[in-house]
């Protein structure tokens, strides 16, 4: 009859006393959120001028091959061209599927482990192809000579 | 004019009593604990018949008065005012008090759902302390240092129409709700509270801005939309919801720099 | 069950129980209960704006806008009170203001006034711009800045809370308490909505706030919500309820669905026309014709009605033309209201008239209080540690007839005085006792509603109470109609003790609560309609065709409608204090009405005309 | 925080539909560009190496698998711009509907000149 007593099956209350989960003020985001803007307006220009050059001009992707690249790397503009590129869309990339996994994992483990997944593939992929355009010799030694630039032979 | 408003003035002259009386079905989403279904969320469907000027809510309240009392939904003021009766309709959130029958293909069964996002509690009832909760953190009163006037404090009309969109807001929480960055974790401040947000920082006489700025600058903030304008299409007062979150955004660039 | 103890609690939370929280929160501790979240309140609907003679764009003094209310008011105005209002009016503005209430400004960066019915210059010469506005929602603002505000003050909610009992120390209704004897309020019982579970709130001071009682018509500008709980709690606790009969009636209401049309679209030019296209209030008030005060317009539009002029397909409607405006005037001026003719008519206000027709709008009468809104329990005494502000109480300001604005103001002028006396009282005042179980009776009422066996619905008899509400109480009255509600009213009262609902449990169970809203609405429609039979004159909002003069010499009185128990001729009974003897007896208890003498100050009552 | 049930899918309109097509679009160029780095790498280790990899880009298959990426890229180089003036320009949330339909406009046009020369170069001449 009455309520509230041990006969009746109390209801919780359904109204959630609401705590954010921590509070992380600071211009991380503000930083990240600029140069996604920022990365991306430059992108435009280097990824098309990639794409154009490569697909595009002469035979497309038919063309592709050591010697182009070699042949690429030869200039230096070119060399800054990709290198530039890569650590852009690297950490442009990284950082938009951050947010994604933020979005997405919400456990706490779940998104630990994706980002650690996610930065340790950053690192991988940025310093081998730092070091691929760097260390790069458009003529090996020992290779077929058929397969490198004509200039090798020069 | 605002969301709910795609169809209207179609049918000229087509005022009280013209338009003929016709069926329609409602496929309402309902959930109740107490209920033999549990936990478990479920679905109904009623047809009742409705007036040419009849809204959502109308049909609601009809099924709830004459086919099944427990169906359960709030609302107060009827007429798109109160913020009460948010809910998803055919998918979009919107006011079911504002939402006319004839506006949403009565021809097909109507679908009716809780808004997304917040702990459902009954039926088309949600928590909303959440809601309120992400409102409250951005402090949404006027913060003024120094002694009060003993008049009105001065603003020039042009000061005064800056903010004037975003002092509309009715916290019906359609906004919030409809947008896919609050789903996913619930953590999003979300475009309401920024809106309340905008309403002071950009007031003239307010001296909060900074404060406001920093805690709308969290992890949580202003940087998770994506400017997906499901919370301007949703909104019922028709306020530029993405607009007001941009101008945020930028002016805390520029405190930033 | 759960107690809590604070030294105030505020029931509402409206304009008026949040501008009382404001006050009392500073000095004692507070609760506010309320059964919508704060800004669900309907105070948030109002559009028009709040008036006080700030003189901002023309001259001005609060004794004009006092003189303006009393004479609104058919002299059935307290004119302490009104005095109190209009002097008060000026800081309550100024308080918003600084409160952070974006009004609208004048190019000086003022704030902006316009014109509205009744207000006007050196008492009665011309209309006066005296409402300080918000575009037209003006309430939205006011609402919003105080929920603001109460945030600021970090003040405690219990939302989606239903007050449902008042406790008192003494039973008024078969108590016969000496003048001047103590009676003290002690807390209120409430359920939540959520949990079904009932809390008990121990206070030293209450104050009531709950807002109207529009939903005894079917057709209102009112929510749905409001079901005058707070005047059908004191009222059930013996408590009187002062000038009951006065309701208003808004001219412009959408026709069919009640939606409020601010008296801003006449003030902007609109007119309103009857189906042959004629400007019929020229004939009823040649002067200011379509801006005659709105109890005149009201009963303008349903006599058009009623001898066949009506438009449309069943001639129940007139219609506000606006079409001769220019369209970009529309919507710089009247946004939100074409809008809802738009929205819910489907009607281009541009090009097409809109079908109006008057809906039922605002209670002048409520539970009585003097101008510190302490609650009166008779002519003379309080109920000490009892408040009560905004449209539950009358103070009254309105008389009989509620001037456009100014009820924004007494939400905020009163509850502003009900939250400091409240604060005051609790801070000399100790807890008084409550009684054993002091939720005995809501519970069992509320049990029973629950575990009735199937029986009629609710919804049926709400409807056929507010259809006999607009059908016979409405905007003409007459001693034959009013007496067929009340006979109506009466077969409803037994049709509700079988009533049933269907839903059972105890999470949000909003059937329930509707049901015991319509309790709620019975007895209010029924003290309605029985100081509507009595009051044999017509004044302000009630027009009795039967008698269609004002009586000053008989009815220049309040009524104060007191529930007393039927009982044998030696039991005691509740004091009822007054001069009208009229009785009405239902089952187990009958309403008796006594009266209250007018304050009269400096304004003798005049012939009221514009 | 208990999760609401879930619910038809939410019937969001342009602004939902290109944000979603944004982010696909996003990963997937992510993605690709993680191998993409990793196969340019063989450079480093023997023309042999990269030419045999470079060589499997070169059928079909994959030709068309790289049209698709080019789609992807045009698609998220232009909305992004698109979002950056919603951002940056104070008529954007206004016009945003109207910038959607011009990159789509866009990425017509500049596939209609891009997918003609690359289909002909990985179908038609070859080596
Ligand atoms: C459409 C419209 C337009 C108007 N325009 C104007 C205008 O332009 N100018 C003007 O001066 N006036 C206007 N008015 C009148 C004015 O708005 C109201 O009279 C005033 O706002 C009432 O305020 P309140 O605080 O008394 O009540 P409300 O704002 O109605 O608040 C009532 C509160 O009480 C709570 N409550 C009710 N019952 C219970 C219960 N049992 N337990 C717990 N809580 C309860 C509710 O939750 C709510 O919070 C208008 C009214 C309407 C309807
Ligand atoms: C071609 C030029 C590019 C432009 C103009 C561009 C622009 C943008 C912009 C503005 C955003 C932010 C979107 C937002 O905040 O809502 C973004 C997000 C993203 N970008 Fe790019 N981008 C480009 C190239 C790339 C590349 C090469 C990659 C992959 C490595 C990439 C991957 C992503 C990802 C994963 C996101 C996150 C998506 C999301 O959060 O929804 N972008 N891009
Ligand atoms: S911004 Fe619009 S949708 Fe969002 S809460 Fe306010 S009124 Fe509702
Ligand atoms: S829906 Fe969400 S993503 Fe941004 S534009 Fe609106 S807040
Ligand atoms: S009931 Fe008030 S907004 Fe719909």
């Amino acid at each position: 009859m009455a309520y509230g007593t041990a006969a009746v099956a109390k209801v919780d209350s359904p109204r959630s006393p609401y705590v954010r989960r921590k509070t992380t003020r600071g211009n991380y985001e503000l930083y990240s959120w600029i140069f996604m803007r920022a990365s991306g307006v430059v992108l435009v220009v280097l990824i098309f001028g990639h794409l154009f050059v490569n697909l595009m001009v002469g035979e497309g992707v038919h063309a592709i091959d050591f010697a182009f690249v070699a042949g690429k790397w030869a200039n230096p503009l070119w060399g800054v061209w990709d290198l530039l590129m890569l650590w852009l869309a690297m950490i442009h990339g990284t950082n938009g599927v951050r947010t994604i996994i933020n979005d997405y994992a919400q456990r706490d483990l779940t998104r630990g482990v994706l980002k650690s997944l996610l930065y340790t593939a950053f690192v991988v992929v940025v310093v081998v192809g730092t070091l691929v355009i760097f260390t790069f010799d458009p003529c090996p030694p020992n290779a077929p000579e058929e397969l490198l630039a004509s200039f090798c032979t020069a | 004019m605002t969301a709910t408003l795609e169809n209207t003035a179609t049918e000229a002259g087509a005022a009280v009593g013209v338009v003929p009386s016709f069926e329609v079905t409602l496929r309402v989403r309902r959930f109740n604990p107490e209920s033999t279904h549990g936990e478990e969320s479920y679905w109904d469907e009623y047809t009742i018949t409705a007036h040419g000027t009849d809204r959502v809510l109308d049909a609601l309240h009809k099924i709830k008065w004459e086919h099944d009392g427990s169906l359960t939904f709030r609302r107060s003021c009827a007429h798109g005012v109160c913020g009460s009766d948010a809910v998803r309709i055919n998918g979009r959130n919107r006011l079911a008090c504002k939402t006319l029958l004839k506006d949403v293909n009565p021809d097909k069964p109507i679908v009716v759902e809780p808004i997304k996002g917040l702990p459902v509690v009954k039926d088309l009832v949600v928590d909303m302390e959440p809601f309120f909760a992400s409102y409250r953190e951005i402090m949404p009163f006027l913060i003024t240092t120094g002694n009060e006037p003993t008049k009105e404090r001065i603003q020039s009309a042009e000061d005064r129409a800056r903010f004037d969109d975003t002092t509309k807001c009715i916290l019906c929480a359609a906004c919030t709700s409809s947008c896919p960055v609050f789903w996913t974790d619930g953590q999003y401040f979300g475009p309401a509270a920024i809106v309340n947000a905008h309403r002071f920082i950009f007031d003239s006489r307010d001296e909060g801005a900074q404060q406001r700025l920093e805690i709308l600058n969290d992890k949580e903030g202003v940087w998770r939309c994506r400017t997906t304008f499901n919370c301007t299409e949703a909104c019922p007062r028709g306020i530029e919801v993405t607009k007001a979150i941009q101008e945020v955004k930028r002016a805390m660039i520029t405190r930033a720099f | 069950m759960q107690t809590h103890q604070y030294d105030v609690v505020i029931v509402g939370a409206g304009g008026a129980g949040m501008r009382a929280a404001l006050e009392s929160s500073k000095e004692a501790r507070t609760a506010v209960i309320s059964k919508l979240y704060p800004t669900r309140s309907h105070t948030g609907a109002a559009q028009g704006g709040m008036c006080a003679a700030l003189a901002n764009v023309e001259e001005d003094n609060w004794e004009w806008h006092t003189f303006d209310t009393i004479k609104g008011g058919d002299y059935l105005v307290d004119q302490d009170a009104a005095e109190v209002m209009a002097k008060e009016a000026i800081e309550a503005v100024f308080d918003l203001e600084r409160m952070g209430l974006p009004f609208n400004r004048t190019p000086e960066g003022r704030i902006d006034q316009r014109r509205f019915g009744g207000h006007t210059r050196n008492h009665g010469e011309a209309a006066v711009r005296r409402a300080c506005y918000a575009a037209d929602r003006t309430g939205h603002m006011i609402l919003q800045t105080l929920y603001q505000n109460c945030v600021k003050q970090d003040v405690e909610f219990f939302n989606e809370f239903y007050v449902l009992d008042l406790i008192v120390d003494h039973d008024l209704t078969t108590e016969e308490i000496e003048d001047g004897a103590e009676v003290n309020a002690t807390g209120v019982v409430a359920y939540d909505l959520a949990t079904g579970e009932i809390h008990v709130f121990q206070a030293k001071s209450i104050v009531f706030a709950t807002g109207g009682a529009g939903k005894i018509f079917k057709t209102t500008s009112n929510a749905h919500t409001l079901t005058g709980d707070g005047m059908a709690l004191a009222y059930r606790r013996g408590l009187p309820l002062e000038d009951m009969e006065f309701f208003q009636f808004h001219p412009t209401g959408l026709a069919g669905l009640g939606i409020l049309l601010s008296e801003a679209a006449r003030g902007e030019g609109g007119i309103l026309r009857n189906a042959e296209g004629e400007r019929f209030m020229e004939r009823y008030a040649p002067t200011i014709k379509d801006l005659a005060p709105r109890d005149i317009v009201a009963r303008s539009m349903a006599n058009e009605v009623r001898e066949g002029r009506g438009a449309g397909p069943n001639k129940d409607y007139v219609l506000l033309d606006l079409t001769h405006l220019e369209p970009a005037h529309i919507d710089a001026k009247l946004p939100d209201i074409t809008e809802f003719a738009r929205t819910y008519l489907g009607v281009e206000p541009y090009t097409e008239p809109v079908p109006v027709y008057p809906t039922a709008h605002y209670a002048m009468g409520g539970v009585p209080t003097n101008i510190e809104g302490e609650v009166l329990r008779d002519g003379r005494n309080v109920v000490k540690g009892l408040y009560a502000a905004g449209e539950v109480a009358c103070v009254s300001v309105h008389g009989s007839n509620r001037l456009g604005t100014n009820s924004l103001l007494d939400i905020n002028v009163f509850g502003k005085r009900a939250g400091r006396s409240a604060a005051a009282y609790a801070k000399t005042a100790t807890f008084k006792d409550l009684p054993e179980t002091p939720a005995a009776a809501v519970v069992a009422q509320l049990d029973e509603m629950r575990n009735r066996p199937d029986g009629e619905r609710v919804a049926d008899i709400r409807k056929a109470l507010q259809e006999t509400m607009d059908a016979n109480a409405q905007v003409f009255r007459t001693g034959e109609s009013l007496n067929e509600a009340l006979a109506d009213i009466r077969e409803l009262r037994k049709r509700y003790s079988n009533a049933s609902v269907q839903d059972k449990g105890r999470l949000f169970n909003t059937d329930l609560l509707e049901a015991i809203e319509l309790g709620f609405l019975l007895d209010i429609a029924e003290v309605t309609v029985v100081a509507a039979i009595n009051r044999k004159e017509s004044r302000g909002g009630h027009y009795r065709e039967d008698f269609p003069d004002r009586d000053d010499k008989h009815y220049m009185l309040h009524t104060m409608a007191y529930r007393r128990p039927t009982v044998a001729s030696d039991q005691a009974e509740g004091h009822v204090e007054g001069y009208f003897d009229h009785v009405e007896e239902f089952d187990g208890y009958k309403v008796v009405l006594g009266s209250k003498p007018v304050t009269m100050t400096r304004y003798e009552p005049m012939e009221r005309k514009y | 925080m208990p999760t609401a049930p879930a619910g038809t899918l939410y019937r969001g309109r342009e602004g939902m539909w290109s944000w979603v097509a944004h982010r696909v679009t996003g990963v997937l160029i992510f993605f690709f560009l993680l191998v993409h780095v990793l196969d340019t790498a063989l450079v480093r280790v023997s023309p042999e190496a990269y030419n045999a990899v470079i060589g499997t880009y070169q059928t079909p298959i994959m030709g068309l698998g790289e049209a698709g990426l080019v789609a992807a890229i045009v698609f998220h180089a232009f909305n992004g711009i698109r979002v950056i003036l919603v951002d940056f320009w104070a008529k954007g949330p206004k016009y945003q509907r109207t910038m959607l339909w011009v990159v789509v406009g866009l990425f017509f046009v500049t596939m209609a000149g891009f997918l003609p020369r690359h289909l002909m170069n990985v179908f038609g001449g070859g080596h």
